[in-house]
């Protein structure tokens, strides 16, 4: 299996605080990477410097071997990647099916085609599909800001999906999220993971969760990498134990 | 919306049109200057609905470019050329220049972007009163021709005021394709959430600065629109009051809803005309009467309707959540 | 188990027009840690926003040590003893680190040692400590959480609301958190908390409270929830377990 | 007794940038009209007048005409501020009804519009005066100019710039500056720098009132040359000291030597509380001369009223509200009496006065 | 060279005056997030309610006295329940659009119960001049600057050291929290708007002498204060001093340097590129973290 992802020495710091501290990693074409560390230790300042959305200090990100250090995230979007975010993240006052299409739109046609085809770009079916998947039909035309904590949760995920993405980073899309949704979501994941041959990125803080869905686990401490293997493994690491996991 | 409702719109909007074009035929010079008057600041209240109701991007210059408009238009129309002609070059002009000042909304947002859009109205307005060169200082431009459309003179009210309004039914539609399109909700995105957009691949520049173009360019159609009108423009009219003054028509219309603009433009426009009878007090009435709006409804007059149509939708929602089904209850 | 120290009878209310809690009915007694789980969207959070004062009720009452709250003014209920610790993300983010912690200290009655207590929280987070000078927007999301919590030690309260405290903090920061719940229950506080987090809630909660579509589903001995299956097919993600295990 | 009432419409800056001047204006109307009518109205019909704002907008100031002319009123007055006269006039002219204004731009009456009367002198008439001054007596071979970026002191600028040039006295500084500046430290400080014979200041009243106190604290000793706008009454009351010494050419002052002028000033004091600035004036002349061009024509007739007043001079013996003897020319402009006018001690002292041109 | 001093001298007088001023809108902007177009018209207001209380008699100490209350009433009591209560909840803009409204009503009301004229207002600084370094500075000037200085030191230490303060900034950031911890948040709301209606009625006593008492003059000075404001630091109170004074003085130099008719540009075009290169302001905090 290629790399899909390459993070070689990202560095991130403000002002004195090393955040992100000299990262380098693999992830591999069709891979379910879990990423776990205690909190502080520079996950979503890492997701926000691969995606763009922080400008790293130093370091490099290359997707399939081609360097996207410094791409804009709209731009990285457009060549598959896609992502959840930590805090909730909406559109408060679009409905949630307005919520979906939207976050499906600019896979569509160009920018002029977009102005004058279809208003809803031909999504609507698609987006209906989500809605009844992550149970959210009753509250399709509501505003998403009205929506409870969990199900905004799963509407950014929901958004994540709605472009076709090959490389999802979610970072910590169980939070708040009902058990038995959750062994949805994840089969979910598993089955966009065999069919369509996405990779995923997963930043967890629910060990259950992390340990059964994912193929390899990366383990962050204080802005760099402690440890990476199989989920068995890393379970087992004292350091990891020590660190995180606590017992 | 439930099935009776679409066609009681279609049904009102018609009526609507047709008495905008039938019920002014008997108004005299002064009613239809106002309704002409009228008509010109919705377009540039559209455009600002554009750019701030919709994208979220406030902008303290649309009077800035109404100003551009006026003085293209005054500038050409004076040198024989076409109103047509100076639409035209109107609206690319202030597209190009609202373009540019897109460009801070970029880095900066918010009241920093209200402040980088005043300052840019000051900059227009000395440039208006300065360069007297082109556009006769402070003396302004006078004997501005009004057009021959297919061959009429339109220096009588009438004629124009159907040429302005002609131009606002363009104006209107054009924008209420703008907005139902994927366009429209790529703006409204930038409103609501510009981190999120990134990331779902929302190219947030490119939409930032189109949004400011093209409401910009709204503004500059406006002014093209305004200069024939009052046939005499100087830079006075177009200094930050105006700016501040579309404000107040978004907003108090309702910033974000189609409606808005027109709304709020009747009542920057018409109302404090409808005060007249108060004399002195006129203005005083006039602020007072906007702040009692804003106390009723903070979201403008549209916000009311908006607020009863959500009611109704959450009732209807509240029931379906009503007659569910526990899922314990179907295990049992 | 002694008598109820909170109780909550028959609550309808919602946003707006829309009815979410359709006579919510249960009571939490004293000293106990009580755990409320649902579906997403069962309304739970709703319920502590109407406990709290922070949603007008269309019917319904509560009761809190044998006194009337409902609809009192969230200084009222803070006075009467009871706290809240909402969900999502609850800080001042311009403010320093340390002086969102000594905010948690305005209700404060004047007994209390507030300089001490703002010390015993921030030895319990030594992130919040090492970062007091930084402005709270900085924190990461889990230290936010921590954050909150921190704050809401400063006081002494009869009841504490918490809402999904385990969101966003590593296992060990749960553990930690739980031990601090167990702690102060120990201490004679009561705990009504909400949690998605169900397994490791039930197991240190003394009840547990289901709720579904804005009413009780049943209440309980945490145990007997925790053990029943049809409930851990439901909402305690069962199949999840077996994978895992 | 009285027939029907005689309607006149006056639209003026009543907000905005020119609000002072055309609160002043209408004052003058109000206090003219309110006279008139005490003593039995024109040819036995009361006056009524109407005001309307134009906010110091020409867009609204064209509305507000339309709206008066709408209603076929038997005179238009006002507005004050040039932009808005230039939009109103020709429709005014269109609809044959005279209009008796108080710009003061000097091109307003040289397009040649039948129907428009000033109620002063255009600056057309008054800069040469006040060059001649500054050249002649003052014997000024250099000359800073300070004026305000609007359309009044633009309109002077030019004029004045000019006439200098042809007498032969350099400009040597040329001063734009802002309504409602406040800070004029800049301004003076380059006026010391040019070192000129005389100072030419063409400001608002407040506007003036500041820059004197600057000049005095920068120790300018040129001598100061003006217009009413420098030595008015108000100007006096804001400067204190520094107005001493100030000298200015004024069409009409409230503090002219004629007795009808001072008792005019009286009477407006007494009704508003405030002495007026020439604006008040020129209200009130507005419509004394309503008054007398009607008596004239023995009726009131909207059509003839304008080709009445051409070349008709109104002598203050037969007309007291006239204040001081005039005469209009054919192009709608004024002649009268002027006054060359210094602040001594905080009062206004005539020092000259210059005849009708005619 | 002298000419120099002379301007940095005027330019830091007028800028002392756009620095008073300038205070009350990051005051505004720290403890409740709302900006106040009319923030220039309740600084002309004061001095009309003192002129009004000499006209009917009263003393012009008392009149001081009767002003200040007045504003305290007016334009913090009930500015603050009449619109800022109903609008707050809504963001920025309907509460800005409403003090646009408010101060044309306010201008206007001036105008037409007052006068539309300038009046001359007594100064309780005495009006002399003292000479530093040869050139003469106003006694007024120095009363101005510092009164400023002092404001903005005493709001800095209770905004940022006492506990009063933090509620106040915390009740601004996250009214709904602050309520939930106890934070008596009508009350902070109300405090702010106290502090800001006895800032602008001080400022007006002080202000007034220099700029007269005219229903108008507040258009210009909101003005100047606010890009004082912005360029300073909005979220920070001490900003007002930094960008009150630095655009005192560039808008003097740019007149004597630059041009007199371009003037007002030069102070625009330092905004701009302030804001787009140090968008918080010269002494404003960073904007917090988004991501
Ligand atoms: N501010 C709001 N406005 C309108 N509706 C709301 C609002 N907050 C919540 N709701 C609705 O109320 C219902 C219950 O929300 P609540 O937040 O109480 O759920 P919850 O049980 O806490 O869910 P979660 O586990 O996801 O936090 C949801 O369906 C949601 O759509
Ligand atoms: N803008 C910023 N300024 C200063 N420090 C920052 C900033 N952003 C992040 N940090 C710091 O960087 C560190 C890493 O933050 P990050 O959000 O990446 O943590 P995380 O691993 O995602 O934690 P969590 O599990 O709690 O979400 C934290 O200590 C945080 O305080
Ligand atoms: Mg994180
Ligand atoms: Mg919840």
């Amino acid at each position: 299996m290629s790399a899909v992802l390459e993070v070689t020495d990202i560095k991130k710091s403000f002002g004195g605080i090393h955040a992100v501290n000299g990262v380098s990693f693999d992830v591999r074409e069709g891979e379910i990477l879990g990423l776990i560390g205690p909190n502080g230790c520079g996950k979503s300042t890492l997701f926000n410097c691969i995606l763009g959305q922080l400008t790293p200090t130093g370091g490099e990100v290359k997707l399939d071997g081609q360097v996207v250090t410094g791409l804009r995230p709209s731009e990285l979007n457009k060549l598959g990647v896609s992502r959840t975010f930590q805090l909730l993240q909406v559109f408060p006052k679009l409905s949630v099916r307005e919520n979906l299409i939207l976050a499906g739109q600019e896979h569509q046609g160009n920018m002029a085609s977009r102005l004058v085809g279809r208003s809803d770009a031909g999504l609507t079916e698609a987006a209906n599909q989500m809605i009844g998947f992550f149970k959210l039909d009753h509250l399709a035309d509501e505003p998403a800001g009205g929506l409870s904590y969990g199900q905004q949760k799963l509407l950014d995920a929901a958004m994540a999906f709605m472009g076709g993405p090959r490389l999802v980073l979610l970072d910590e899309p169980a939070g708040g999220v009902n058990p038995s949704m959750l062994a949805d979501l994840k089969e979910r994941l598993v089955a966009i993971n065999r069919e369509k041959n996405a990779t995923f990125v997963v930043i967890e803080h629910n060990m259950e969760f992390v340990m059964s869905l994912c193929s390899r686990v990366m383990v962050m401490a204080e802005g760099k990498v402690l440890a990476m293997g199989r989920p068995d493994e890393v379970r087992k690491n004292p350091a990891v134990i020590e660190a995180y996991l606590g017992h | 919306m439930s099935g009776f409702a679409k066609p009681l719109k279609i049904a009102l909007g018609l009526a609507v049109i047709a008495a905008l074009i039938i019920v002014p035929m008997n108004f005299n010079r002064y009613g239809l200057f106002i309704l002409s008057q009228w008509a010109v600041m919705s377009i540039a209240a559209m455009g600002l609905n554009l750019t701030l109701g919709y994208a979220g991007q406030v902008s303290l210059a649309q009077g800035a470019f109404v100003g551009i408009g006026a003085y293209a238009a005054a500038i050409m129309t004076t040198h024989g050329w076409p109103l047509p002609a100076a639409i035209l070059v109107a609206i690319v002009l202030s597209f190009a220049i609202g373009w540019v000042l897109g460009y801070p909304a970029l880095r900066v947002q918010h009241h920093y972007l209200a402040f980088v859009t005043l300052a840019f109205s000051t900059l227009a307005f000395l440039l208006f009163r300065n360069e007297s060169w082109l556009t006769g200082g402070i003396y302004g431009i006078s004997n501005i021709p009004r057009p021959h459309i297919f061959g009429i003179a339109t220096n009588k009210p009438l004629p124009f005021y159907y040429v302005c309004l002609g131009s606002l039914a363009i104006v209107s539609l054009a924008v209420w394709w703008l907005i139902r399109s994927p366009w429209g909700r790529a703006f409204m995105a930038l409103r609501e959430n510009p981190l999120r957009a990134q990331s779902l691949g929302i190219d947030t520049r490119r939409y930032t600065l189109m949004a400011f173009a093209i409401g910009s360019a709204l503004g500059g159609v406006a002014g093209a629109l305004y200069a024939p009108l009052t046939q005499y423009i100087d830079p006075v009219p177009f200094n930050l009051s105006l700016s501040l003054d579309l404000l107040l028509m978004v907003i108090v219309g309702g910033a974000g809803f189609y409606f808005g603009p027109f709304l709020g433009a009747m009542i920057a426009v018409l109302l404090p005309e409808w005060l007249r009878f108060a004399e002195g007090y006129y203005l005083m009435l006039y602020a007072v009467a906007v702040m009692l709006l804003l106390i009723w409804s903070p979201t403008g007059i549209l916000g009311i309707l908006d607020r009863y149509l959500a009611e109704r939708r959450t009732k209807a929602a509240s029931a379906l959540r009503a007659v569910a089904k526990s899922r314990l209850e179907t295990v049992q | 188990m002694s008598d109820p120290i909170l109780s909550v009878h028959n609550l309808v209310g919602g946003y707006g027009k829309m009815t979410i809690l359709n006579g919510t009915t249960f009571a939490v007694p004293s000293a106990t840690i009580t755990t409320i789980i649902g579906p997403n969207g069962a309304g739970k959070s709703t319920v502590f926003k109407a406990i709290f004062g922070l949603l007008k009720l269309r019917e319904g009452k509560i009761s809190f040590a044998g006194r009337d709250v409902t609809n009192l003014s969230q200084r009222a209920l803070l006075n009467a003893g009871i706290c809240y610790v909402p969900q999502g993300r609850n800080i001042f983010p311009e403010l320093s680190v340390r002086h969102n912690i000594e905010l948690g200290g305005v209700a404060a009655d004047k007994g209390l040692d507030l300089p001490k207590r703002i010390e015993a929280a921030l030895d319990l987070f030594p992130a919040l400590r090492r970062k007091s000078a930084q402005q709270a927007s900085t924190l990461s999301g889990g230290e936010q959480k921590q954050l909150e919590i921190a704050r809401s030690l400063l006081l002494e309260p009869k009841l504490v609301l918490v809402d999904e405290p385990s969101i966003g903090l590593s296992p060990l920061m749960v553990q930690q958190t739980f031990d601090i719940l167990k702690s102060l229950r120990d201490r004679g506080v009561t705990i009504l908390m909400i949690e998605q987090n169900a397994r490791s809630a039930l197991e240190i909660s003394d009840i547990g409270i289901v709720l579904e579509l804005g009413q009780t589903r049943m209440v309980d001995d945490a145990r007997r929830i925790l053990n029943d299956p049809r409930i851990g097919q439901l909402f305690l993600g069962g199949a999840m377990e077996e994978s895992a295990a | 007794a009285f027939g029907q009432a005689i309607k006149l419409a006056n639209v003026a800056e009543l907000s905005g940038g020119g609000a002072t001047v055309g609160t002043n204006w209408k004052n003058g109307i109000d206090l003219a009209i309110e006279e008139i009518n005490a003593k039995g109205g024109v040819l036995g019909r009361k006056l009524e007048v109407s005001h309307a704002d134009s906010q110091s907008n020409p867009g609204v100031a064209r509305a507000q005409v339309q709206k008066a002319l709408d209603a076929e009123p038997y005179v238009l007055l006002g507005p004050g501020y040039s932009g808005s006269v230039k939009v109103t006039a020709p429709l005014a002219a269109e609809a044959g009804i005279a209009q008796i204004m108080g710009g003061e731009a000097a091109e307003l009456t040289q397009a040649g519009n039948k129907f428009l009367f000033r109620t002063s002198f255009g600056q057309q008439s008054s800069m040469p005066k006040v060059a001649k001054y500054i050249h002649d007596e003052m014997k000024a071979k250099t000359v800073a100019v300070v004026w305000v970026n609007n359309d009044f002191g633009r309109g002077g600028r030019d004029v004045i710039v000019k006439e200098l040039d042809r007498l032969g006295s350099k400009v040597v500084a040329d001063l734009s500056t802002e309504a409602g500046q406040a800070d004029f430290a800049a301004d003076v400080g380059k006026i010391k720098a040019a070192n000129p014979d005389a100072v030419f200041v063409y400001l608002n009243e407040e506007e003036s009132a500041r820059i004197l106190k600057e000049l005095k604290r920068q120790g300018v000793t040129a001598p100061l040359m003006g217009e009413t706008t420098l030595i008015g009454q108000k100007v006096i009351e804001l400067a204190g000291d520094a107005a001493n010494g100030a000298r200015g050419h004024v069409g009409l002052t409230t503090d002219a030597p004629v007795d009808l002028v001072k008792a005019f000033r009286e009477k407006f004091s007494k009704k508003y509380n405030y002495v007026p600035d020439h604006n008040g004036l020129k209200g009130y002349l507005a419509v004394y001369m309503v008054k007398a061009t009607t008596e004239k024509m023995g009726k009131v007739d909207p059509k003839k009223f304008a080709d009445t007043l051409h070349g008709l001079t109104i002598k203050a013996a037969d007309e007291p509200g006239i204040l001081m003897d005039v005469t209009f020319s054919d192009t709608g402009d004024i002649d009268r009496q002027s006054f060359l006018v210094e602040v001594v001690e905080g009062k206004q002292v005539v020092k000259q006065v210059l005849p009708k041109v005619k | 060279m002298s000419n120099l001093f002379d301007l940095l001298v005027a330019g830091l007088a007028t800028g002392a005056i756009y620095a008073l001023v300038a205070v009350g809108f990051t005051l505004l902007w720290q403890t409740s997030q709302t900006i106040n177009f009319a923030q220039g018209e309740f600084v002309m207001l004061p001095a009309f309610l003192m002129l009004a209380a000499m006209q009917v008699g009263a003393p012009f100490w008392l009149a001081i006295i009767l002003g200040i209350l007045l504003s305290m009433i007016l334009l913090g009591l009930a500015f603050k329940l009449l619109l800022v209560d109903p609008m707050m909840r809504h963001g920025v803009l309907p509460l800005a659009i409403a003090t646009m409204a408010l101060a044309i009503g306010i201008k206007e009301a001036v105008k037409q119960f007052f006068s539309a004229e300038a009046s001359p207002f007594p100064s309780i600084v005495p009006t002399g001049e003292v000479a530093i370094l040869g050139h003469a500075v106003s006694l007024q000037s120095i009363g101005v600057l510092v009164v400023a200085i002092l404001a903005v030191l005493g709001l800095t230490t209770l905004l940022n050291r006492t506990s009063l303060g933090h509620q106040m900034q915390a009740a601004a950031q996250n009214p709904t929290v602050a309520r939930i911890i106890g934070v008596p948040v009508e009350r902070m709301i109300l405090l702010t708007f106290l502090i800001n209606a006895f800032l602008v009625a001080l400022a007006s006593l002080l202000i007034t002498p220099i700029y007269l008492a005219k229903f108008s003059s507040g258009e210009v000075l909101g003005q100047a204060a606010f890009i004082a404001a912005i360029v300073g630091g909005f979220n920070q109170v001490r900003g007002a001093i930094a960008g009150g004074l630095l655009i005192g003085v560039l808008d003097n130099l740019a007149a004597a340097y630059v041009s007199t008719q371009y003037r007002a540009a030069v102070p625009m075009m330092f905004l701009i590129a302030v804001i787009l290169f140090r968008p918080q302001g010269l002494l404003g905090r960073a904007e917090e973290r988004t991501v």
